[in-house]
């Protein structure tokens, strides 16, 4: 029964798609199968080049890098959201599955949540 | 009770900032009326604020974090707080005062730190998770 | 409100006004079979948008924030009521 | 030099309102002179018959109620808001300027600040 | 941004994501003779919507989210500029 | 110096949840640098919990509340916390404390508790009010 996390806000504004991970962390801490889905501006999550030491964060972009290694199942990315932004597959993290139809991932899991 | 449900029932968001602690309670009074179970309450995020000893509204508006902390002694619903969320937002029990050297504790009681592995756990073991958020 | 048999389709629990982004990703994410429950600002939508045939509003919102009148096209239900919504609905999402 | 907050919140779901009311009155109660104007889903506090005692909360229409009392100067509402959210005059909270032109308030004064 | 006589402009500071309302609530206040700063998550919108003329974005918000090479475009200034823009404009509103 | 220009800060919300208070940092360092002055800081709204003398990030983490309270001692700059706003958010002083019987108190020095009345003053003392708020 995998658990799917969504992340619909930017990353650095605010710490919501950080405590989001921080979710998905730890169901594959507890070999619990989990699932990241980003939506709206949720997809600048996913850009690469990220360089924000000069606001004093840590990046998201290696925050999410580990997921993978961590043993998140799937990565899914709304793909229109990702035009939007430009989040391009050359500016992209690897691994992410670009979705056209949020309602089938959806369905596809039976614990859907946001972290706030 | 063969349709009794289990709930585990999560807050993300803070009193005086937000309602969702006042709709998760009113929400958990129902649950029990209708004769299920709540395996716990927990709270993450901005939620852990819930949590506080010190909220300190004015005399004539209602106490959310002492109206939970009743609700939840009442019933032996056991609370936790996430230890992430909390201490970076100042929320300390006895353990982590003396763990990092601070003047001060400020948890509510019955309100327990402990890990996201608390979450984990209940989404196992409950039937219904159910997330109360902020409105912005 | 009276079954007690399970509900195959989704119960999504909706908080956000209608100008939130969250209000209209969760409208495009409702399947025919699901039921929508409008709770705190998204009440608002009652007075404001057309909402579809699955909606049910929260009345302690509704009554707080003037929108009885309003809100007369939409069914409204209690506390206890979405309790028993969730009993239900085994998958709820939470908006 | 008049100080104007503006309030996009509506009320109950969230404090920002409330908190915004509060630095009204402060400058009221220091004999300054302050307005208000309402936007977007923010013109729900305007709306008249709101019976909040269900939620455990003070009502956000007498909390308005006072600001005139208290010495506000102006009450400006978005008319277009108050349309979309059917905030109908007979409806509405007497001693409300509704404006088109929301520019021109903002020009109007020469401090405009949320409350959050 | 060296000239040091006051403007008659309001500077509107914004820190929104272009799906906040706030975000349209700023872009339609905008006079001619204003300025816009895009700070944190509105620098966002230099990748994603029309802009106008007038304005800017923190370069530090732009390096830590990527966007360097989508914000060509548009002028970025640091946080001392940003000071500089506070100074020689006497109305300032953030969104 | 005829240019200087004295700056009242207002941050309406929280570290570990918005930007803001990061921003508003940067912002005043740049301030100082400029030959200009900071009349107060002052905090609002969820903005209190940045006065938190509890909040404890991971140790690889930047301490805003601290980094804050190490830049307003060391400009001597007052900072004052909205009281409304931080009796219901749980920011407590002393004096607050002893009145209302708590069991701790957590505000972080140099941070004083005090009424909206400060930020009117300011708003008449200060050239500039530059408000800092939340992205959500």
């Amino acid at each position: 029964m995998t658990t799917l996390i969504i992340v619909d806000q930017p990353p650095y504004g605010s710490w919501a798609g950080r405590e989001a991970l921080d979710m998905v962390f730890s169901l594959a801490a507890f070999d619990q199968p989990s699932a990241l889905l980003f939506i709206g501006p949720g997809v600048n999550w996913l850009r690469t080049h990220q360089t924000p030491a000069e606001l004093g964060q840590k990046s998201a972009e290696k925050n999410l890098s580990a997921a993978s290694l961590f043993g998140v199942e799937s990565i899914f990315a709304d793909q229109s959201a990702c035009e939007q932004y430009r989040v391009t597959q050359e500016r992209m993290l690897p691994g992410v599955a670009l979705t056209s139809n949020i309602q089938k991932i959806l369905n596809a899991h039976n614990r859907v949540a946001f972290a706030g | 009770m063969p349709n009794s449900v289990v709930y585990t029932l999560v807050i993300t968001a803070a009193p005086w900032v937000s309602q969702a602690p006042q709709t998760a309670l009113m929400f958990a009074r129902e649950v029990l009326l209708a004769g299920h179970h709540i395996d716990r309450v927990f709270l993450y995020g901005e939620g852990v604020h819930l949590a506080s000893s010190l909220s300190t509204p004015p005399s004539d508006e209602v106490n959310w974090s002492k109206e939970w902390s009743q609700f939840l002694n009442q019933h032996k619903i056991p609370a936790t707080v996430c230890i992430a969320s909390a201490l970076r937002r100042g929320i300390i029990d006895e353990t982590e005062q003396s763990r990092y050297e601070l003047a001060a504790n400020n948890l509510r009681m019955p309100f327990e730190i402990a890990g996201l592995g608390e979450w984990v756990e209940s989404n196992l073991s409950s039937d219904r998770v159910i997330y109360f958020h902020g409105a912005s | 409100m009276t079954n007690n048999h399970h509900n195959s389709g989704t119960l999504h629990i909706l908080n956000k006004a209608p100008e939130h982004p969250r209000f209209a990703a969760c409208l495009e994410a409702l399947s025919p079979s699901d039921t929508l429950v409008l709770i705190e600002n998204a009440v608002l939508a009652c007075a404001s948008v057309p909402l579809p045939d699955q909606s049910l509003a929260l009345t302690a919102d509704i009554k707080a924030r003037g929108l009885t009148a309003s809100c007369e096209g939409i069914q409204t239900i209690g506390y206890g009521d979405l309790v028993q919504l969730t009993e239900t609905h085994t998958k709820i999402i939470s908006w």
